[in-house]
């Protein structure tokens, strides 16, 4: 016989259609947030050990119901409105800077990229992808761009803190080492 | 000049860098100017319009280059101006420092595609609330008229004031515009008949003039007023005046670099 | 271990907004709709027997999932406090769009709004504010939505033309206001 409160959780998550935060789940059940997530814990292993085809995950600080990734091909079947047009190189990369580097204007990505970075960041902030998280104190007054919850949404994350450090994507010594000698004074 | 090198599309100054330094394994100074420029022009072929400012920042870095390479022929390294060295070298690091930079932000992209994708594969529950219990949930239209809703669609479709400041703390200002540099070497190429490059802005007051001269050049070159010829690899670069006598100028096409 | 026809049903009904009916599951599974009807039959037992918060109902011609009548108390709890109770800024932003530029897509909506516009959009939606209209004809077949009949009751107009013309653009003094604000230093 479940406990009456996991089964609260089930059916509020159900009822949920944005993740829903522990905390609010701990005030509708009168329970502390720690309990909420061992709860939940223990709830998504059950449908993992009875081999469920949904799941249930921590996702943008919150949880919720998704398919089970295994079962994709049917769900794309069903799907009406095809998947979103792929991101382009262009947009991934100055994603990728305002995700490690928010918050951050518009000027500082283009100077990171060496190109203009308007439209790309007006496509990202269209696709609900980053937005206007403030202006910079100085004297421009610059926007400053951050990432949203759909971007944790749609990558999967429950929070920023969950990306992988951008210390692992620093080239290695041997294309440092190229580009060194690319560029070093002395040719070859 | 060739046309026939074969450029996958580049996204920018450092996409090129990246490429010819990592991907062809070369030595930076052993691709000829020729070869950046034709790239160059391979890619404006490829534009509907220019984008000065990656232009701009495409050619900042061709002129880096190019200094380095002349300083490597030096004859003698005894007239060095160590000054000038090291701000030299001081521009090298800097340059390296944004590859190394721009490569990572390349690697982390391809990391956030990935999570991207496999989180595609789960999709989630969005249904919401049931009909019962949406009966429950508070009108979001109390107290919204018609008006109310009227003043909003004003809001939002209403031209936005522009932003206090533009923001250019990181991006220099382009003060010369290439259309005046284009007309005038349009004026002086043809008594002088060929030129290097060098003495054509000698006396550029800096290097962003210096930059607009090399764009008006590429400008000539593809109005087909122009050739650029470099004799060895590391020649100077020698832009020759092969329109006529009054050749007129696209407007239009000179247009697209100043808007 | 479940059988895959089992999961992929889970799959499926989890991520749908509507009930689904048998037939289009019988499609997707490549099995016939007698079988879903068994299938979907099982699944609801086992609900039952694991004493789950959910369940499985067949609905208006389909099946979805439903919070457990048991626990009504919690989920009406939480449309109480975890739901907002007034139109945010945004949410009638585009309320307004949608009403003046029906029919409109999702894309144009957020073109038009600078902005992201997929949550706001299925939050009136699901109040019934707006709905689906129709698909346009262009490639990639786009939803369009428009205003629902409730939403003009609500509003106690008529029809969509007795919505106050938009005129010209001469900015109101509120308007004239905000954009002053924008000018000023502190913007907003």
């Amino acid at each position: 016989m479940a406990i009456e409160e996991i089964r609260a959780i089930e059916a509020i998550v159900m009822q949920a259609d944005d993740p829903i935060e522990p905390h609010m789940l701990a005030q509708l059940l009168e329970v502390s947030p720690a309990r909420v997530e061992e709860l939940c814990a223990e709830l998504a292993e059950s449908y993992e050990a009875e081999d469920r085809g949904f799941v249930l995950v921590r996702v943008a600080g919150g949880y919720r119901f998704q398919s089970h990734p295994d079962l994709a091909p049917y769900v794309e079947r069903f799907v009406r409105e095809g998947q979103p047009a792929r991101m382009s190189a262009a947009a991934l990369e100055t994603l990728a800077i305002v995700a490690y580097k928010q918050p951050v204007s518009r000027a500082q990505v283009a100077s990171i990229r060496g190109v203009n970075a308007e439209a790309v960041m007006r496509t990202l902030e269209q696709r609900g992808y980053i937005e206007e998280i403030g202006h910079d104190p100085g004297p421009g007054q610059a926007l400053l761009y951050g990432t949203t919850q759909g971007f944790l949404e749609k990558l999967g994350l429950d929070s920023l803190e969950d990306l992988p450090p951008l210390g692992e994507f620093v080239p290695g010594p041997e294309v440092a080492e190229a580009l060194e000698a690319g560029l070093s004074a002395d040719g070859d | 000049m060739s046309y026939q090198v074969a450029t996958p599309v580049f996204e920018g100054p450092f996409d090129l860098l990246l490429h010819l330094i990592t991907k062809e394994q070369v030595d930076i100074y052993e691709v000829s100017i020729s070869t950046i420029v034709d790239a160059y022009i391979l890619e404006l072929e490829r534009m509907q319009s220019l984008d000065l400012e990656m232009a701009t920042e495409f050619l900042l870095i061709a002129a880096i280059l190019v200094e380095l390479k002349t300083r490597r022929l030096l004859p003698g390294r005894d007239d060095v101006d160590l000054d000038e060295e090291f701000g030299l070298w001081e521009e090298r690091d800097l340059l390296l420092a944004r590859l190394l930079e721009c490569q990572t932000f390349k690697q982390a992209a391809r990391e956030l595609e990935r999570l991207g994708d496999r989180a595609s594969h789960s999709y989630p529950r969005r249904a919401g609330l049931d009909e019962a219990f949406l009966a429950l949930a508070p009108d979001l239209l109390a107290g919204i008229t018609a008006e109310k809703l009227r003043a909003a669609c004003v809001r939002v479709l209403a031209p936005k004031p522009p932003p206090p400041i533009v923001d250019t703390e990181h991006i220099a200002p382009i003060r010369i515009s290439v259309q005046e540099v284009v007309e005038g070497l349009a004026a002086r190429l043809p008594r002088l008949g060929r030129a290097t490059f060098r003495e054509l802005t000698v006396d550029a007051p800096d290097r962003l003039t210096v930059i607009a001269s090399f764009l008006g050049v590429l400008e000539l070159v593809k109005q087909g007023l122009a050739d650029l010829e470099q004799a060895t690899n590391f020649g100077e670069l020698l832009v020759i005046w092969i329109g006529d006598e009054g050749a007129s100028l696209d407007a239009l096409a000179v247009e697209d670099y100043a808007g």
